[in-house]
């Protein structure tokens, strides 16, 4: 303890070096901590506890909402299919169909069954309101904090003007970035009336295990029909609408390590500097006691604290872009978030704590082992 | 070479090649020449009794009319330009969130509407198009109200085309 | 109480080609209790024979007994602890570190210990009070003249009470009036409390505080008069 | 000018603590080679949008597919009527280069419906229903293998296994894919560099509608006798009204096109920024620690009379150097790293280049930044009291 007094000490010695790496492992870092965010961001989104027991059918080779057609009628077929215990019709209006950072989704669909099938909890406003008013409209807590939303607003987009009634929060992390909109509503606001279509049907199964299963007997149902159907695990139905964007998260990702090793370097170097200039001061130590090992704490501590302190910064910075942007990057209709999670801070700490370890470890090793005679001798 | 120089062929080599990077290169730009048009083209007030766009699709081919609408399309190099009927909203309109960069598409209204509320307007030089936009002719531009004195003439699939002989630009 | 024993002390060091040899074949005693002091042109190789007593570095041939410890057996890992609780040194420069107070300086050595809070601010007090310094406690080493920074120095040496102080040309930077104040307080130490001390030094007045004195010279010790006898 | 240090003494005092110059030169490479890394990423997402734009090619499509072709119906008629309507349509011994298209975003299947297993995956993929006049208005496209198709065959571009995210031997020539309910066998394959649709799958027009039930094209191309010349299109669109048609240059589509990923580029470019940041700070570090350890010597340089700009320059000198020798490092690294790498992304695929451009940004940028770092150490250097520094330890 009384050692990591005299580490932060000689941090201080020299104020613009500590300064310097910390806002240069702060910035590395920033950006590992960006791009880990948005992978926990998508492991959320990917994660929903309904996933597995949701299978949701569309129309067969689209793969956009906006694409997407089919008869608002299937769902009477498809709720008599064994083993499906609900199934939803849902429409779909979004504003774009690629990766894109400000997506706005719309979802409609009968209010009485969406609220009874989704696992949401309206935190403010009113669901009765929802539920009685045509317009009304339940958003999401991320789409609405993303843009500033509040219970008893009006919000336009393109052609479709709705009122806030309430404000959500899900067991499905996906729809916290969604507007509940009545069935509708939503089918006569596009451009194109289309009543009686829908985007998709939202299919809750009694047993998870069954899903390949249901699923093949609903396309069954269809496969002649003017408009077949293509029903995955909502899992899989995630994966495939959130591709993009893993890919540029695995792009990403090769600059995130990359920017570890830049971390690596930068405290590396400092710490070797910290310590050639102290070899002197090493050797007095040495004179009056102390151990190789109080030697290398010295070091590797002033290393850790660097590596540390400047990702808590990056940490930090982070936490406030991501709070204050409220940044949400969508494809085909699925958002996904930036997220700091605990486990993310501690990866972060983790690797930081590695990186400044393995930075500190050469110059220890070298102060420690320094004959003390020779040490003195240094200038 | 002394650090000066190396400094300036650095800093320009940058600037050249973050140029490239921000923005694609630009698109060939037509030059733009505004239509050269006879003066009498010119209405200095609004016709009264001016029909809508609407109206105007179900008048007579061949008879002289007095249109009013919202200019919509306009082409760049001759001096043509589409109507839309004063009912159709634009996306132009207050309150609207949606990223709509050419707002007078009306790529927000019912196609149908639409097709039913827009009209061609051509001014001609002799028997020809004039050539040049009539883009900024009199302050013409997307979304002005206008009234548009000319012959309709129509095809047989509805479209009405007006060749006009007086425009008035509401400012 | 302490007492030294040199025996067939041997040092060499290889300087690319050159194979120097400080000391040679020495021996000595040093009573418990003796102001030591060590005189010899630069280059012989007094610091040397100071740092083996401090136990900083080995001997390649003999035996160098330090108050009934024969250092060469002592395992490696061990000198560390026996110097914190045996020697305190003192160097030509202060070598203080900049960071810390003269306070934190003094406190430096009892960190080793397993020691209370309380116990150390006693301890820190009482050195800092012998060596007329607890005022300047709070100040950082570059608020301190030369002197003081020495006095604090001596200070630190004997914070944890060891029976042997060994000082390397403790007055070298220092104007007379400093060096005299240092001198005093070593001699003090030495009557006063019994501490045997080893002193390098090229200053004859420096040298005339010793009880017993001996010139090194190419590797090669020579018996001085003591002080005082004529 | 005041006298000049020698190259040598920038040179001799990097060797002096030859590990730090050594790391400081292996971060100055790690930058150099992530900054190559998100120039090659923003230089890729450009050009393969912006690379199938040419001047003498408009995109008509339906007003109401707000410019998206995935959305667009025109009617089937309509490439015939801009035929005889347009007179500015260039003609290619006596074809016009009118080219109606689908444009289909579908799930493919690999392998023929024989061979289907029952956990087999649909991979999402792009198919373009074409004529042979596609050849006409889609000039950078060639065949590097294999010949056109015709009913029951497809030619692939050279990166839709990629976009797919299959193995390349899958979609080489004499495989068979399954999209849309037909059967297709592989014929040729074709490159059309730096644009989007090397990631495509070109199948014939007609096969295409009839499989999916409709009886329109997604789009137009047109392409006209003189760059920019649309005129006549554009009056065409908006004198047949009745059609909805929507002329836009091939430019303008792909500059939105581009544009649409601007988030996205952005976020590259912050990326950059912040592994810029985070060097500039790491090498004033080093630099400064460079005149602190020379403060004495620096002042005794002084006192013999080199200007203190001199010491600056020998300094950003040094500091060149070792950027120098690190970008160089990082150059082959990133050469390396991304060699034979794509990125996937919207219904298309860009390969990773370290092209001239990239090269450029990665070790410009590594210098300008070695210069940038600078700057703390030659303040403290213009600082220097010379009889202070000469009393340092």
């Amino acid at each position: 303890m009384k050692l990591a007094r005299l580490i932060a000490k000689n941090l201080k010695r020299r104020p613009m070096r500590t300064l310097l790496t910390l806002l240069g492992v702060a910035s590395a870092m920033l950006l590992f901590v960006l791009v880990e965010s948005l992978s926990a961001g998508l492991d959320r989104a990917m994660g929903g506890t309904e996933a597995a027991r949701t299978l949701v059918v569309y129309r067969q080779n689209r793969y956009c909402p906006q694409t997407s057609f089919l008869p608002e009628s299937y769902v009477e077929r498809i709720r008599k299919i064994p083993g499906v215990v609900s199934a939803l019709p849902v429409k779909v209006f979004l504003n774009n169909c690629r990766a894109s950072l400000d997506l706005v989704t719309f979802q409609g669909a009968p209010a009485e069954e969406l609220l009874r099938a989704r696992p949401v909890q309206v935190l403010e406003g009113d669901a009765a309101r929802f539920v009685r008013d045509a317009d009304a409209a339940l958003v999401g807590r991320a789409f609405a904090a993303r843009k500033g939303l509040r219970v008893g607003d009006s919000f336009r987009f393109g052609n479709i003007t709705v009122k806030v009634a309430g404000i959500f929060s899900s067991a499905e992390p996906v729809e916290e970035d969604v507007v509940m909109t009545h069935l509708e509503f939503l089918q006569r606001a596009g451009p194109v009336n289309r009543l009686g279509t829908v985007t998709q049907f939202e299919v809750k199964i009694d047993d998870a295990a069954r899903a390949k299963e249901i699923a093949a007997a609903i396309d069954d149902q269809f496969r002649t029909a003017q408009e077949p159907t293509d029903t995955r695990a909502k899992l899989a139905f995630l994966e495939s609408a959130t591709r993009d964007l893993r890919e540029i998260l695995g792009f990403a990702r090769w600059l995130g390590i990359g920017c570890v090793a830049v971390v690596l370097a930068l405290v590396a170097n400092t710490v070797l500097m910290s310590s050639q200039e102290r070899v002197r001061e090493f050797g007095v130590f040495r004179t009056l006691g102390f151990r190789e090992q109080h030697i290398a704490f010295l070091v590797l501590g002033e290393a850790l604290i660097l590596a540390l302190g400047g990702s808590a910064l990056g940490l930090g910075a982070a936490q406030l872009i991501v709070e204050t942007s409220h940044v949400s990057i969508g494809s085909e209709g699925v958002s996904v978030g930036f997220r700091i999670v605990p486990a993310l801070a501690l990866r972060v700490a983790l690797v930081a704590g590695a990186a400044g370890a393995l930075a500190g470890l050469y110059p220890a090793l070298r102060s420690a082992s320094r004959p003390v005679v020779a040490a003195l001798r240094e200038a | 070479m002394s650090t000066r120089t190396i400094l300036s062929v650095l800093v320009l080599a940058l600037a050249a090649c973050s140029q490239g990077s921000e923005s694609p290169p630009p698109p060939a730009d037509p030059a733009r020449p505004v239509a050269v048009l006879p003066a009498s083209l010119r209405l200095e007030s609004a016709p009264s009794a001016a029909l809508s766009v609407v109206e105007v699709r179900a008048a007579a081919n061949g008879t002289e009319v007095a249109v009013t609408g919202r200019v919509k399309d306009i082409v760049a190099t001759r001096a043509v330009f589409t109507i839309a009927d004063l009912s159709l909203k634009s996306c132009a309109e207050p309150g609207d969130t949606m990223d709509c960069e050419t707002p007078w598409d009306y790529c927000c209204e019912d196609p149908a509407r639409l097709a039913a509320g827009v009209a061609t307007v051509e001014v001609r030089s002799g028997a020809e198009l004039a050539t040049g936009t009539i883009q900024t002719w009199n302050g013409l531009d997307h979304l002005k109200s206008v009234v548009v004195v000319g012959k309709l003439t129509k095809d047989d699939k509805g479209n009405a085309t007006i060749i006009a002989s007086g425009i008035y630009v509401q400012s | 109480m302490i007492s030294i024993a040199l025996d067939g002390v041997t040092k060499r060091y290889t300087k690319g080609e050159h194979v120097l040899t400080p000391l040679e074949n020495v021996s000595l005693e040093i009573a418990s209790g003796d102001f030591f002091v060590l005189l010899g042109p630069s280059g012989s190789g007094k610091t040397t024979l100071l740092n083996l007593l401090a136990a900083i570095d080995r001997p390649d041939a003999g035996r160098v007994i330090v108050g009934g410890t024969d250092l060469a057996k002592l395992p490696s890992g061990r000198l560390a602890s026996w110097r914190s609780e045996h020697v305190g040194y003192v160097f030509q420069q202060a070598n203080l570190v900049p960071v810390l107070t003269a306070y934190e300086n003094v406190e430096l050595p009892l960190w080793l210990f397993p020691m209370s809070r309380a116990e150390r601010h006693r301890r820190v007090s009482l050195a800092l009070e012998a060596v007329g310094l607890l005022e300047r406690a709070a100040h950082l080493p570059r608020q301190l003249s030369g002197g003081q920074e020495q006095r604090v120095a001596i200070a630190r040496a004997i914070v944890a009470d060891p029976p042997l102080i060994v000082a390397d040309e403790p007055t070298g930077n220092l104007d007379h009036e400093s060096a005299d104040g240092v001198l005093t307080l070593l001699s003090r130490l030495n009557v006063e409390r019994g501490k045997t001390i080893v002193m390098v030094t090229h200053d004859p007045r420096a040298a005339a505080r010793g009880t017993r004195r001996m010139q090194l010279d190419k590797g090669q010790l020579l018996d001085l008069q003591p002080a005082g006898t004529p | 000018m005041a006298r000049s240090l020698p190259l040598d003494y920038a040179v001799r005092n990097l060797a002096r603590r030859p590990l730090r110059t050594v790391l400081s030169a292996l971060a100055s490479a790690l930058v150099a080679a992530l900054l190559v890394a998100a120039s090659a990423f923003v230089r890729g997402l450009d050009s393969t949008f912006a690379g199938a734009a040419r001047d003498d090619v408009a995109i008509v499509l339906s007003s109401v597919a707000q410019r998206d072709v995935l959305r667009s119906t025109v009617s089937a008629g309509a490439g015939s009527l801009i035929e005889a309507d347009v007179p500015e349509i260039l003609r290619v011994g006596g074809t016009p280069a009118v080219s109606s298209e689908i444009h289909s975003g579908t799930n493919v299947r690999l392998g023929p419906l024989s061979e289907a297993r029952a956990d087999e995956v649909a991979h999402p993929g792009f198919v373009r229903g074409v004529t042979d006049r596609a050849f006409l208005v889609h000039e950078a496209v060639t065949l590097i293998e294999g010949r056109p198709g015709r009913t029951g065959e497809v030619i692939v571009g050279r990166l839709a296994a990629r976009q797919m995210g299959v193995p390349e031997e899958s979609l080489a020539v004499g495989k068979v894919l399954r999209f849309e309910g037909g059967e297709f066998t592989i014929v040729g394959r074709f490159a059309a560099p730096g644009t989007t649709i090397e990631a495509e799958i070109w199948a014939p027009l007609s096969e295409l509608r009839g499989l999916t039930k409709r009886d329109d094209s997604s789009v137009v191309f047109v392409r006209v006798e003189r760059p920019g010349e649309f005129a006549g299109l554009e009056l065409f669109a908006l004198r047949r009204l009745d059609l909805e048609l929507v002329v836009i240059p091939s430019s303008l589509y792909y500059q939105e096109l581009v544009a649409y990923f601007r988030p996205i580029r952005a976020l590259a470019w912050i990326m950059a920024a912040l592994i810029a940041g985070a060097a500039v700070f790491g090498g004033s570090n080093a630099l400064n620690a460079a005149v602190q350890d020379r403060l004495r010597e620096l002042a005794s340089l002084c006192a013999v009379g080199y200007s203190t700009w001199a010491l600056a320059r020998s300094l950003a000198v040094e500091a060149l150097l070792v950027a120098a020798a690190g970008g160089v490092a990082g150059l082959a690294l990133a050469k390396v790293a991304l060699h034979g790498g794509s990125i996937r992304i919207a219904m298309s695929a860009f390969r990773l280049d370290a092209d001239a451009h990239s090269v450029l940004v990665g070790f410009g940028g590594v210098l300008l930044l070695g210069l940038f770092g600078t700057a703390p150490a030659v303040i403290r250097i213009r600082r220097i009291s010379i009889a202070t520094a000469l009393k340092e330890p």
